[in-house]
């Protein structure tokens, strides 16, 4: 077995485990986790592609698959800070939503389930401010 | 063989022993401070000691003053994130709680943050 | 000392490749989400290890920086933003069995198209060496990036400030004026406060290292703006320094210098070199270099920025135990 | 030399990756953190020795960059976990953050 073959079947069953954490992982934070061992999986199978290329032109790796995959690395960063965002603006809008069931059952009016214009809720400025 | 591959062997084996001797340390050390203790032999003795082992090898000046820089970058964040992670860690007597998955190093801040010795070797 | 021959590389592939495996589907199937997110990060050093043994360190130089370095961060705090980290129960999902035969089945059928690559590999080493002395730049990787391929990097530092302008769009209507606070953890503890002063001047070293050499050896703008993006956070975290607002003149032109220097460039090409972002024969390396710095220092701020998270009027601040350090150093 | 280089390169790699039980058996955070700091120190090391054994200059570089971006980890959990033992403020009770938190908080954890 060459080195390229290693890490390509590697990156092939990273590509299965990642898929599968993403399905059932246990948290979405869990999935966002395997989306990325699946694009890890897929960046070493070009690596793979790369090395073989690389070998057959009497270089190290391919500088074309290498190039791209700088830049998928780079954007996959990109949309997982994006993810890790909308994931902490769900969490501020959700413990919203539960203080205000909370505080209508205290209250006993089941009117107040709405709270359309109230202030920011308790316990949502650590995640930035809650809802806008 | 020379008196620079000499040099270097001796270093690199002590170097290697040395992170062996921190991976026994880190695997089989009772508590959790023992254990950063050990991580911190590998940190310190092992790389350095890999690291002046290296130096005959490498060109001169740039690859020696690289060498010397990733040494000096290793003391310093070595020590720094064993003083912070033994923070982490440290609790009234020291032992480790039997406590399950995780909540070891979450029952941390109150103590925390305090000098801890064995921490920063 | 007799000479050792050169031993096998599998020896070291092999444990590598089964321990990235290994920890993969560990940190998929643990229990707790931070445990789970320092895996990952030891994940990113062992696959950027990897990436040195199929020959390329360019890629590895990225995946250390942004798997290793930025990606714990990120995912470390937003764990402790969260506070999700209790055991959750797996969902339970009727055909979890099913999903997990699947999943294999794609992995066996990704693996078998692995092993039957066409041999001999189709190759563009020697098209890129063929052209790449007339843009006198010795490493291929860059030259792809920067010449070859240049329209895809134009993209993707394109979208790397869209990302930034969603990322603060997720903020809310009245903290438009404020900072970033997702690095806002009160009080850090005294060891981090020295590393946050020692450490920078050499990360800045470092990174503007990589962009220069980056040229003729594996580096370049990505990798030494990574490098400088880990810095800004240093600082931050030690709170040492603030992030800047979102409505700052020069962080927005810092975002968008690189994208908008390469886009000018480009279309000057058009006319001096006849096609867009084609470079002329006389000033090929200068507006290179020109490029790669902007883009460098945009990939630094959009990176720092990314990580910095929406702007907040309140951080992990409100959340911060009082005192913890003032009672640590009086012990 | 450079199979001298090559073997102790191979044999640091292969203890730190033993190393990596720490990250599966635990049992703290903290522990596993260590572990990842293991394998960022002997990825260092393993890379200084292959890219000597192998004349790759830019090995030192990215050890370089390891050396510098491993440790980042650590600060970002040891900043982390302020926010994983909040402080009870008052009239938090009946929120979801608060009932969040309780498990994380000393008093649940040590059962």
């Amino acid at each position: 077995m060459t080195e390229a073959q290693i890490y390509g079947i590697c990156g092939a069953g990273l590509v299965g485990i990642g898929l599968y954490g993403a399905i059932l992982g246990r948290s979405a934070l869990r999935r966002l986790l395997a989306f990325n061992l699946m694009g890890s999986g897929v960046f070493l199978v070009f690596g793979a592609i790369a090395r073989r290329g690389g070998i057959v032109g009497g270089t190290l790796s391919d500088p074309v698959p290498q190039a791209l995959v700088i830049t998928g690395l780079v954007v996959a960063f990109a949309a997982t800070a994006l993810a890790v965002a909308l994931l902490i603006r769900l969490a501020a809008v959700e413990r919203d939503e539960a203080s205000a069931e909370a505080d209508s059952e205290a209250t006993d009016s089941p009117a107040a389930g709405a709270a359309p214009a109230r202030g920011p809720a308790p316990g949502a400025g650590h995640a930035w401010d809650g809802r806008g | 063989m020379d008196l620079a591959d000499g040099f270097t062997a001796i270093f690199v084996s002590l170097g290697a022993f040395f992170f062996f001797a921190g991976w026994v340390g880190l695997v089989r050390f009772p508590d959790s401070l023992s254990r950063l203790h050990a991580l911190s032999k590998a940190d310190n003795l092992g790389l350095g000691l890999v690291i002046i082992g290296l130096m005959p090898q490498a060109s001169w000046p740039f690859g020696v003053l690289k060498l010397v820089a990733l040494w000096l970058l290793g003391v310093l964040i070595g020590g720094a994130t064993a003083q912070m992670l033994a923070g982490a860690i440290h609790l009234d007597d020291g032992r480790e709680p039997p406590g399950g998955n995780g909540d070891f190093a979450r029952r941390t801040s109150e103590a925390g943050r305090n000098n801890e010795p064995g921490a920063a070797h | 000392m007799p000479e050792i021959p050169l031993p096998d590389p599998r020896w070291a592939d092999l444990p590598l490749a089964f321990a990235v495996l290994g920890l993969a589907l560990w940190l998929t199937l643990t229990r707790g989400d931070r445990a789970a997110v320092i895996g990952f990060t030891g994940y990113g050093l062992l696959v950027a290890v990897a990436w040195v043994r199929l020959g390329s360190v360019d890629v590895a130089l990225t995946e250390a920086a942004l798997g290793g370095g930025l990606m714990g961060v990120l995912l470390l705090t937003a764990v402790a933003r969260l506070g999700s980290d209790i055991d959750q129960p797996r969902p339970s999902l009727p055909g979890d069995l099913l999903i997990g035969l699947l999943c294999l089945g794609v992995a066996a059928g990704l693996a078998a198209v692995v092993l039957g690559l066409p041999s001999p590999a189709p190759s563009l080493v020697a098209a890129v060496e063929d052209h790449q002395a007339a843009i006198e730049l010795g490493n291929p990787v860059a030259a792809v990036l920067i010449a070859f391929r240049a329209v895809d990097t134009l993209l993707e530092s394109v979208v790397l400030a869209l990302a930034v302008i969603v990322l603060w769009s997720f903020g809310a209507d009245r903290a438009w004026e404020a900072r970033p606070r997702a690095l806002d953890f009160g009080e850090p503890s005294p060891a981090l406060v020295l590393l946050a002063r020692l450490l920078p001047p050499v990360g800045l070293i470092v990174g503007v290292h990589l962009f220069w050499t980056g040229a003729d050896h594996p580096g370049g703008p990505f990798q030494g703006g990574a490098v400088l993006a880990a810095m800004a956070l240093l600082v931050w975290l030690a709170r040492l320094g603030r992030p800047p607002p979102v409505t700052d003149g020069f962080t927005r032109l810092g975002i968008v210098v690189g994208p908008l220097m390469f886009l000018l460039i480009g279309l000057a090409g058009v006319v001096l070199a006849g096609a867009f972002l084609g470079y002329p024969d006389a000033f090929t390396k200068p507006l290179i270099l020109l490029i790669e710095a902007a883009k460098t220092l945009s990939v630094a701020v959009a990176l720092a920025l990314l990580v910095a998270g929406p702007p907040a009027l309140s951080g992990a601040l409100s959340m911060r135990r009082t005192g913890s350090t003032e009672t640590g150093a009086k012990a | 030399m450079s199979g001298f280089l090559l073997v102790a390169g191979i044999v640091i790699l292969v203890t730190v990756l033993l190393g990596l039980v720490r990250i599966l058996r635990g049992p703290g955070d903290a522990e596993r953190l260590m572990a990842a700091q293991l394998l960022g120190t002997g990825g260092v090391a393993a890379l200084l020795l292959l890219g000597s054994a192998t004349d790759l200059t830019a090995a030192t570089d990215l050890a370089l960059v390891l050396a510098l971006l491993a440790a980042f980890a650590a600060v970002a959990f040891v900043a982390g976990l302020g926010m994983a033992v909040p402080d009870h403020r008052a009239g938090q009770g009946a929120s979801g953050s608060a009932s969040r938190a309780d498990g994380d908080s000393p008093a649940g954890a040590g059962g």
